[in-house]
């Protein structure tokens, strides 16, 4: 007999790529623990299931994890939204759901099965505003994703934040994710001589924001959230964003051992270098597979409350603790890019 | 206000596509119950005439008074419901449409009640259909069509395909009835056939009707009076003995 | 010229022509008449390859061309103006008269083709810019055949010509049809309801009923045929 | 002033791409009376094959070393690589046609269309599964040059984008309003029945139809990359999108019409985005094909072709 | 009491009778039982408009949007847990659907009389504006989506509202007055020579079809409990422009069963890429469910090109055939 843990993710459509690389680490996270013995020495399954990267099918595949495929637990989806609509469902059943990165504040609002192990938007916005004053910049714009409300959210704490301590934003500018041409909105920027410009959305559109903005001869540093994290940010990019910083929950120079073996089992597995939603998907799983051994059962409820008093969980993003809302208090990592990587620059506690 | 007593009239109506005048100054008239020819060469503009009257086209000019009351700048539906119904000259029945729907469908207009009927479906509903349904049935009837009722009509032959034009367009019981080339694609003996009915309807149903055919044994044999156009110009007007021995109509139009 | 043997066709279940043989010899004026829905067209039709034959052969100057594709046909020399004539009403008049001759590579002889068209029917001539979907029935008639003939067919089938045209001019269009069969020497198989006329100037006829030949003879023998006489000259 | 100089230029540059698509989808349009909903997904395809073949054909013709110095290699290198994925997609366009669309030939168009999106939704996901889901960079195939004339930016990618839709527009009218073939695919666009009847070979021109505008859909995915070098299986689903608003704007069928269509919808975007808000740039550009189209039913060059009745 | 009245009553209280067990239906197959009622009712009200009326929508999902706001609305303000908690459901479900009528109305009015793709191309946009305004505007949760605290949608009221929608659809076509929505997708010249006001029919078949598409969005959020502006994006109007064409144009029982197909071919293709027997090189290709779902789409265009329930698609014809050789 087996432990099911139920995952469902954007392997297809418009996300895919943030869900693979999420839904592989969760993979090799299960084969690990099941490598070293399983879960109360029952071997870990995951039921994995697709909802496309659109709305409505989400709910659907937690039903069917639940009343077919009986699991006792479920990783939800990096994107808020997808979280918003299985949540509910796991609440009503009385089954814990752990979302590995979605940041908006609602999804754990949803009741006390709903946890999250990365940090809020809050903190992002307000550690990075911390840090461009720090180097000294005063006026800043700020480029938003529209379309995502994580992008959004970032934004407003970086606004307020920035604004507080002395900072000038001089022009806040839009763009929806998909979007190829970010010329217009990079000819208003121009136009107000930033020191900084904010760009808080996911690597597809911020390597061509990039380009682009080096291609018009705005120099300002840019500066963003986690969303930028991703091998394609550096292809795409080019050196365009050398000397660019953003906040994340790991670092690849993180000289721990356990942080080091997950990069090269990752490597190893997929061929390719982990990001983030990868960091945090492998932690989940560890973390959710730490609670079940903790609370020496597999009852849904003995599980909500192992998870619920998770502290000081170490995982490659860093220790982890649940708050008494069920979010992730942690630290979060400086990084900036050169040399064609992301290189470590500091860490930030909460 | 018109002054005339005519049913239809048409006054001084010019029909101007980009530079040209497809129909210029006409002047028609047509009396109730009265059964008029209107012939002319290929390209005459009887055609442009039929969709200047029921608002197909709207005139560059002049204008048009029927029962009365001037119909320019109404739709088509507006001026079928005041009592002038038509044919096609390239036939155009309802494709996915059963003959028997095809007439039905243009009973559409005398309906007494509307949607909040159709979906009660209570007494004065199943009544009003039956009603149809019978009237239908007759008008199949008259013009031999009764067999094909639920045959679909794209499957027809084409002269039974022009005589279910007829019958449709006589479903929204109009005081005046336009028929474009009726008996094109028949071979006489069908022909004579069509006169038989087209004067047994216009008896039968007080109409008046305009018809438009190349078929002098049709059209000298059934109208009272035959207008003649050429290049849009009314060329002349008169008794059917009195058209075929016209000299402009002979060389215009009939030959020798 | 061409030989049609025990041609079968259907539309679905409905069975259009139940074998029939009819020969038109080069040179030669053949008529088909026959009341609504006999399968005259549908003779035509499945001659020019746009409705499958179900059985049958069809052929034309020696060759079977019962499977071929309608373009094929039309290289053969076999040329089709259809019932509801089907002209490009999105093209000019010009243009159409062009595409008639879509398969001939003499481009240089267009001009005096054209003209030939154009002294047949003048009133094309004055329409020659205009898009060919506004123009009269019996103008769109005119531009159907005048295309046809600009493929320089050697064997011409029409059906219907004088649908919806005026008096003097099917006296014209029929004129113009023995013209071009005497002096361009094309054959021509013609489907007329106006049965008198058609008989008048062909040399051979065929009765169609109901998908069957009925009756064959000499044109002028079937003029005088009683049941012909009843039935589709007007007694 | 100058800020709206260079609005412009952006725009009419985000424009041509529109425009370029366009193109495409409007000759096929034109001549099949049916919206290509894979378009876009073979815009994509094109760009994927030039993506892969880029090496190849390095290796044959080595580039110059400095990508924003202009250089007769890298020109010569990208034009090969831009024709090799346009003779691809064509055949591509070709084989689809034969396989799916044929057999629906003569059936309603909506059936068609269906069919359409079900290859539209084949070539993305087929597309996640071969290529993997993540954006990938595209080399830079074209010397990448930025010429500021004062305070303006026009870069070269720009400008080849705009030149090659024009010189395309022309040719294409050429073709379609001039040659026996374009004529025989008008013919055929209104009456497949009769275009028989006058010896034209259906198949051949409606192949030949679906390879040029695939070819086209092709040129327009390798410029598209060339501006903005991050492809993804995923890319043409919103340009096809947007093209088949610039066709309708323009008049679907039109050539010159979807050009028009194109410029005026990237300027229209890229003026919403400066100066009103990128938030309502998609709303304000419907609603401005909206009320257009309302004033001009059949686009801004469509014929207003009355039904002859 | 007549016939249609008789068959819609006894469906409703069949629908009543079934959910008094809905409790002991596996949730799953449940969520499905419940989508595959809002898509019949999607499916059908579409018909009227482009199978019916021949006009072609690329809006519908635009419509259901303006039903799942509105409705979500509705039962926000009253607050989740009032009491008469039906009545609420039942005045948030109307107030839905007449929104969403109302948007019919406002894009029906002037835009029908632009034709075909002019039309499709319109519906689109504006189902975007309706898109890019929801996505937008705070209180209703912007680009975050809504959440719906309530879950009041069951078999009963969806089913109710299958059943109202098929016997409003089906008998308003049924009728002499219907048959004016045929002779306008059949020739409107035609129908207006025979006085019958085009402009009328198609106005009236865009407001039906957009009040019943709201009430589908209305049981929507009220069942998903959650609803975003990308779930009604034109992906999903095409989904359902697809159900009708598939079942067939102007046909309600093939375009009700290709409602069902439809939703639950990708649950099917979901079980078969999860099934363990299924080869290692394969799965990859199995496992992305739009690869087969497209493929299988397709393959049906090809053999039943009218559309699955009507006569005369290649599969008759190739299954006639195969038992005329039999025998
Ligand atoms: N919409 C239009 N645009 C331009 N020209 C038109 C239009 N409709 C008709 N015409 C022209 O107007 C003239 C009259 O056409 P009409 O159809 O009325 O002729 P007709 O008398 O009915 O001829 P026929 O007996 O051949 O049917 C023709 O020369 C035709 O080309
Ligand atoms: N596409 C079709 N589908 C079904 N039946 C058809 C089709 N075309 C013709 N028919 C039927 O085939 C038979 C022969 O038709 P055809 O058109 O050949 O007749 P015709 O002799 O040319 O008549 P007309 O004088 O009316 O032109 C008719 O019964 C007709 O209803
Ligand atoms: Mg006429
Ligand atoms: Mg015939």
């Amino acid at each position: 007999d087996e432990i099911k843990i139920g995952v469902y993710a954007s392997l297809t459509g418009g996300q895919a790529s943030f869900g693979i690389s999420q839904t592989n680490a969760i993979q090799l996270a299960m084969e690990e623990i099941n490598k070293a013995g399983g879960v109360l020495g029952k071997p870990v399954k995951l039921i994995v299931d697709d909802d496309r990267s659109t709305p409505g099918e989400s709910a659907t595949i937690v039903r069917k994890q639940i009343a077919n495929d009986k699991v006792c637990a479920i990783l939800g989806e990096f994107a808020s939204s997808r979280s918003l609509e299985g949540g509910p469902i796991c609440q009503e059943n009385k089954i814990p759901m752990i979302s590995p990165g979605s940041t908006n504040p609602k999804v754990t609002e949803i009741g006390d099965y709903i946890f999250r192990t990365c940090f809020l938007d809050s903190f992002q916005g307000e550690v990075m505003a911390r840090f461009a004053l720090e180097k000294g910049y005063k006026k800043a714009a700020i480029l938003t994703d529209e379309k995502q409300d994580y992008s959004k959210g970032l934004s407003q704490y970086f606004k307020e934040n920035f604004t507080k301590n002395g900072g000038q934003i001089v022009k806040e500018q839009s763009y929806s994710s998909g979007d190829k041409d970010f010329r217009a909105q990079l000819t208003s920027i121009k136009s107000t001589k930033p020191d900084v410009i904010f760009l808080p959305g996911y690597y597809n559109e911020v390597a061509l924001v990039g380009k682009q903005a080096r291609q018009f001869g705005i120099k300002a540093p840019m500066m963003g959230g986690d969303g930028w994290e991703g091998d394609a940010l550096l292809k795409v990019a080019g050196t365009s964003l050398d000397g660019c910083f953003f906040s994340t929950h790991f670092s690849a120079d993180n000289q721990d051992p356990a942080v080091q073996a997950f990069i090269n089992n990752y490597k190893a597995k997929f061929g390719a270098v982990p990001d983030c939603q990868a960091a945090l998907g492998y932690d989940t799983m560890r973390l959710l597979a730490q609670a079940i051994e903790r609370a020496k059962s597999t009852d849904p409820k003995a599980i909500r409350d192992a998870v619920a008093i998770t502290k000081d969980f170490s995982g490659v993003t860093g220790k982890i603790t649940l708050d008494a809302n069920r979010n992730a208090s942690k630290p979060a990592v400086v990084q900036t890019i050169g040399e064609g990587r992301f290189k470590f620059v500091e860490n930030v506690a909460p | 206000m018109s002054v005339s007593s005519a049913l239809l009239e048409v006054d001084q109506c010019t029909v101007q596509f980009g530079g040209l005048k497809a129909v210029s100054e006409l002047d028609l008239r047509i009396h109730e119950g009265e059964l008029v020819g209107l012939i002319g060469p290929n390209g005459a503009g009887k055609t442009t005439i039929f969709n200047l009257i029921t608002g197909v086209y709207q005139p560059t000019d002049g204008d048009i008074w029927f029962d009365g009351q001037s119909v320019v700048g109404h739709k088509p539906y507006q001026i079928t419901a005041r009592g002038i119904a038509r044919t096609f000259q390239n036939i155009r029945l309802f494709s996915s449409l059963s003959v028997f729907d095809n007439v039905r469908a243009a009973c559409n207009l005398h309906l007494k009640h509307g949607i909040s009927h159709a979906l009660w479906r209570g007494g004065a509903f199943a009544r009003e259909e039956a009603e149809i349904a019978e009237r239908v049935d007759g008008l199949l009837d008259i013009f031999h069509l009764s067999h094909l009722r639920n045959a679909e009509c794209t499957s027809l032959p084409y002269g039974d395909q022009r005589r279910l034009e007829i019958v449709r367009a006589l479903a929204t019981r109009p005081k005046l009835l336009l028929l474009d080339e009726p008996a094109a694609g028949m071979n006489p003996t069908e022909k004579g056939e069509l006169m038989r009915l087209i004067r047994f309807a216009q008896e039968k149903f007080q109409l008046a009707v305009l018809l438009v055919e190349h078929d002098m044994r049709v059209v000298m044999g059934i109208c009272e009076r035959i207008a003649v156009i050429d290049y849009g110009v009314k060329i002349a007007e008169g008794t059917p003995e009195a058209i075929r021995n016209d000299r402009k109509v002979i060389e215009a139009y009939l030959g020798e | 010229m061409l030989q049609i043997r025990d041609l079968h066709v259907n539309y679905g279940a409905i069975t259009a022509l139940h074998g029939i043989n009819i020969d038109v010899p080069k040179g030669s004026i053949v008529t088909l008449i026959g009341a609504n829905g006999a399968g005259k067209s549908t003779t035509l039709r499945a001659v020019s390859g746009i409705t499958r034959a179900q059985k049958g052969s069809i052929v034309f100057d020696g060759e079977e061309i019962v499977h071929l594709a309608p373009h094929k046909i039309v290289g053969r020399g076999l040329c089709h103006v259809p019932e509801g004539r089907m002209i490009f009403a999105n093209l000019s008049v010009m243009e159409n008269l062009l595409m008639g001759a879509y398969r001939r590579n003499d481009r240089k002889a267009f001009g005096g083709d054209l003209d030939y068209i154009f002294d047949i029917f003048p009133r094309l001539k004055e329409r020659k810019a205009q898009s060919a979907g506004t123009l009269s029935g019996g103008e769109q008639q005119m531009l159907a055949i005048g295309r046809a003939l600009m493929s320089k067919p050697r064997c011409l089938m029409l059906d219907e010509p004088s649908l919806g045209i005026a008096p003097l001019l099917v006296k014209t269009i029929f004129e113009k049809i023995v013209e071009v069969n005497k002096n361009l020497g094309i054959t021509v198989l013609l489907v007329e309801q106006n049965a008198n006329l058609a008989l008048e100037i062909s040399q051979f006829g065929y009765v169609l009923e109901t998908g069957r030949i009925i009756l064959s003879d000499a044109s002028a023998k079937l003029r005088e045929d009683p049941q012909v006489k009843e039935c589709y000259l007007g007694g | 002033m100058i800020q709206f100089l260079q609005q412009l230029i952006n725009g009419l540059a985000l424009g041509s791409i529109y425009a370029l698509i366009a193109l495409g989808y409007t000759m096929v349009y034109g001549v099949l009376k049916f919206i290509n909903f894979a378009h876009g997904d073979i815009y994509m395809v094109g760009a994927f094959v030039g993506l892969y073949v880029t090496p190849w054909v390095w290796k044959v013709i080595p580039p110059g070393q400095d990508p924003s110095k202009f250089n007769w290699n890298t020109t010569a290198g990208g034009l090969v690589v831009m024709l090799i994925s346009m003779v691809v997609c064509a055949v591509l366009g070709i084989l689809i046609e034969r396989l799916v669309y044929r057999p629906l030939r003569n059936r309603p168009r909506l059936t068609v269309l269906i069919t359409a999106i079900g290859v539209s939704i084949f070539l993305e996901n087929f597309g996640q599964y071969l290529f993997g889901a993540d954006p990938k960079s595209f080399p830079d195939i074209l010397p990448d040059r930025t010429i500021d004339i004062g305070d303006l930016s026009i870069f070269m990618n720009q400008i080849v984008v705009f030149v090659t839709t024009i010189v395309l527009l022309v040719a294409l009218r050429y073709i379609v309003m001039k040659t026996r073939m374009g004529t025989a695919m008008r013919a055929l666009s209104y009456n497949t029945t009769a275009a028989s009847l006058m010896g034209i070979n259906n198949d051949v021109i409606i192949a030949f139809t679906f390879g040029l505008g695939s070819a086209l859909a092709a040129a327009a995915g390798i410029l598209n990359a060339i501006n903005y070098p991050s492809i993804d299986p995923l890319m043409g689903i919103l340009p096809g999108i947007k093209a088949f608003v610039a066709a309708v704007l323009g008049g679907i069928g039109n050539l010159p019409g979807a050009v028009v269509g194109g410029l005026l919808l990237g300027v229209l975007e890229t003026m919403v985005v400066g100066y009103i808000s990128p938030m309502y740039r998609d709303a304000i550009a419907f609603a401005a094909l909206i009320f257009i189209l309302l004033f001009r039913p059949n686009g801004l060059f469509g014929k207003i072709e009355k039904e002859k009745v | 009491m007549n016939r249609p009245k008789t068959w819609l009553l006894l469906s409703i209280l069949a629908a009543w009778v079934i959910s008094r067990f809905q409790g002991a239906i596996n949730p799953y197959y449940y969520d499905i039982l419940i989508t595959i009622g809002i898509n019949i009712i999607l499916g059908v009200s579409l018909n009227l408009v482009t199978g019916y009326t021949g006009q072609f929508s690329l809006g519908h999902a635009g419509f259901m949007s303006v039903g799942a706001y509105a409705s979500a609305m509705v039962t926000l303000s009253v607050g989740a847990h009032a009491r008469g908690e039906s009545l609420i459901f039942i005045g948030a479900l109307l107030v839905g659907g007449l929104s969403a009528a109302l948007a019919g109305l406002l894009v029906g009015g002037p835009s029908l009389r632009l034709k075909g793709d002019y039309l499709a191309i319109v519906t689109l946009g504006f189902a975007e504006i309706i898109r890019v305004v929801f996505e937008n505007v705070e209180a209703v949760g912007a680009a975050r989506g809504l959440s719906i605290p309530v879950h009041t949608t069951d078999f009963f009221w969806t089913f109710l509202s299958v059943a109202l929608t098929i016997y409003v659809v089906v008998f308003l076509v049924h009728s002499t007055y219907g048959r004016g929505f045929l002779t306008v997708r059949d020739d409107e010249v035609a129908a207006e020579a025979m006085g019958i006001n085009a402009t009328k029919y198609k106005v009236l078949a865009f407001v039906v079809a957009a009040f019943f598409a709201g009430i589908a969005g209305g049981l929507y959020a009220h069942f998903k409990q959650f609803i975003h502006p990308e779930g009604f994006g034109y992906l999903r109007s095409v989904d359902i422009v697809v159900i009708v064409i598939l079942g067939g144009m102007g046909n309600t029982p093939g375009v009700i069963i290709a409602a069902v197909l439809l939703t639950i071919l990708p649950e099917g293709l979901r079980a078969l890429g999860s099934w363990s027997a299924l080869p290692e090189a394969i799965r990859p290709l199995i496992q992305n469910r739009m690869i087969l779902y497209s493929l299988l789409l397709i393959a049906l265009m090809l053999l039943r090109p009218q559309g699955l329930f009507s006569t005369g698609g290649r599969l008759t014809k190739w299954l006639k055939r195969g038992k005329g050789a039999a025998a």
